[in-house]
């Protein structure tokens, strides 16, 4: 990233990061060097100390992470307990549903599923008390898998894991518009 | 994307061609049709696979043309009553009604198309509360019923597997050969003694696998290897007959 | 919110919402006058336009919303949470505008427009959380009528349905229709 805003950049990773992101990583995916982007770091973490910005740059667990900051809490919990603001976001849902359906499964299982790293989702999962560790993989490398709890069928109103809505009712159509999707798209 | 015409009257994109046509510029006369409508087809054979945008393209203008050398050909509205001349520009009407709305759609779904591709490039923090703050929020889950997680887990599977989706409309060639089914099959058979019919089920893994296995037995049975006994009404068994060369033997005939 | 930085505030509300929020929503969360509130945003949004900065302010759904910018996709991608969005066809796209534009639609209006059976793009539509049934039609042989959903609107970056592209620019110009007329038109 050549004569580009760099420190625009690294906003914007840090704005969608679930996770801390170390100066290595950022240093990998934006192809500049480590020093250069320390220097911008600082620049970001000046620039959000004054009283009218929201947020603030943590270095938390080896990285670097966007927290909102903690004086502004009241009017958060506020927001929070509102019932039309206070839902799973679309990532947590869907990593809560690969584990509902898919239990028991590792978080590099899920990870590989999604796409993307879901530790951070996972772990939101964990402390809702959603999902929970159920057990290890056998094995010499054996990783911790989970499943939902006894607490996430009680709020989803289910009487047991076999109440999930059967997939089958989804997947077929979906199968099929796929294909013909696939067939009416223009390769050329 | 658009079919091109190669004709000796003209070469060129078809929409064109009808512009060419409709300005008068080319005449209706000269234009074989059965040549525009062969050629069409011996291309999509080359393709081996037929673009429905291309195809509805074509069979618009085509039919377009058809209907301008008809009507030039035979003249006919003179032969028509009060009536019925009024039931066609009726017709007419609504068919050049349908034609602009679906033109002014496909023209504006272009917008629509870049909108979403600049949405998509746009992200936004999906953490939420995220994990400091989750203690805020009483109970997400609360809001979302059974059928939402049904849908976001059908769209995380849909969205990391299109590969497999994609080929869900051309039939999947079997993996294995009959052959390969009735050497499975007699190995199955000869490993354990006790075998029931249903052998031909536990083995496959799908539908034409089933069929696959179902064929390898009626071969062993054909060859004379095995034999199959039913008790009145109860189960069939199979039954191996003769020693393990003869059967490989066979087999391997 | 009494002589408290109120733009600190909302940035930090903004920063922790999954969803676009109001300003009736922001001036009750936060207790202030929605005047107040307009000024605010308005400075953050201006306050975001530099170079330097990664992140923007779009009024999305009736409410506003915290994005990356979009030129940094190329370095975000691997961290972006969506896992949808593998583009549409253009038989998908005309069908979404015809809904978008004619909704309440069912359909078979749809197909009549399209002049092919839609049936399979609508479903994949739905499937993406594009359009959603609204309901049933009046009547005996009442068909399931479709409209486009809030996540469409986030998608597409609007504001209202009101801020579609105005259809009649779209529309085919005279001459266009013209000619079709005379095509079609008995000329003996």
């Amino acid at each position: 990233m050549t004569n580009s805003p760099l420190r625009g950049a690294i906003e914007a990773l840090l704005f969608v990061a679930t996770d801390p992101v170390s100066i290595d990583d950022l240093s990998t995916y934006l192809e500049v060097p480590k020093d250069e982007i320390e220097v911008e770091l600082e620049a970001i973490s000046a620039s959000l100390k004054g009283d009218e910005r929201g947020v603030e740059l943590l270095k938390i667990a080896g990285g670097y992470r966007l927290y909102s900051k903690a004086q502004y809490e009241p009017y958060l919990r506020r927001f929070a307990e509102d019932s039309s603001s206070s839902k799973l976001s679309g990532a947590a849902l869907e990593t809560l549903a690969i584990v509902a359906y898919q239990q028991p499964i590792s978080r590099s299982r899920v990870a590989t599923i999604r796409g993307v790293n879901s530790d951070a989702v996972m772990r939101l999962l964990s402390v809702k008390g959603y999902i929970a560790p159920l057990g290890k993989e056998r094995g010499p490398n054996s990783a911790q898998l989970f499943g939902t709890t006894r607490y996430f069928l009680e709020v989803m109103g289910l009487n047991s894991l076999e109440n999930l809505p059967r997939l089958i009712e989804f997947a077929p159509p979906i199968e099929m518009a796929e294909a013909l999707e696939n067939t009416l798209r223009d390769e050329a | 994307m658009s079919y091109t015409v190669k004709l000796d009257l003209y070469e060129g994109p078809i929409g064109v061609l009808l512009t060419l046509i409709q300005g008068a510029d080319l005449d209706i006369y000269q234009l074989s049709i059965t040549d525009l409508v062969n050629d069409f087809m011996a291309e999509i054979e080359l393709r081996k696979r037929l673009d429905l945008e291309v195809a509805t393209e074509f069979l618009l203008v085509a039919a377009t043309l058809i209907e301008i050398k008809c009507r030039k050909l035979f003249p006919t509205t003179s032969l028509l009553d009060d009536g019925e001349e009024l039931a066609f520009f009726e017709e007419r009407d609504l068919l050049l009604a349908r034609l602009l709305e679906a033109k002014t759609y496909r023209d504006v779904s272009s917008v629509f198309g870049t909108l979403i591709e600049l949405g998509m490039a746009r992200y936004r923090r999906e953490v939420g509360f995220g994990i400091e703050l989750a203690y805020l929020v009483p109970d997400p889950l609360s809001h979302n019923r059974a059928d939402d997680l049904a849908l976001a887990y059908e769209r995380v599977m849909r969205a990391t597997t299109p590969e497999v989706l994609s080929t869900h409309h051309v039939t999947p060639l079997p993996r294995m050969s009959v052959l390969e089914a009735r050497e499975i099959l007699l190995e199955r058979l000869l490993a354990t003694k006790d075998n029931s019919f249903e052998v031909v089920t536990s083995l496959a893994s799908s539908k034409i696998e089933v069929v696959l296995y179902f064929l390898g037995l009626l071969e062993l049975y054909k060859l004379g290897i095995i034999d199959a006994v039913q008790t009145e009404l109860g189960s069939i068994t199979i039954e191996v007959k003769g020693d393990l060369d003869q059967l490989t033997k066979a087999t391997e005939e």
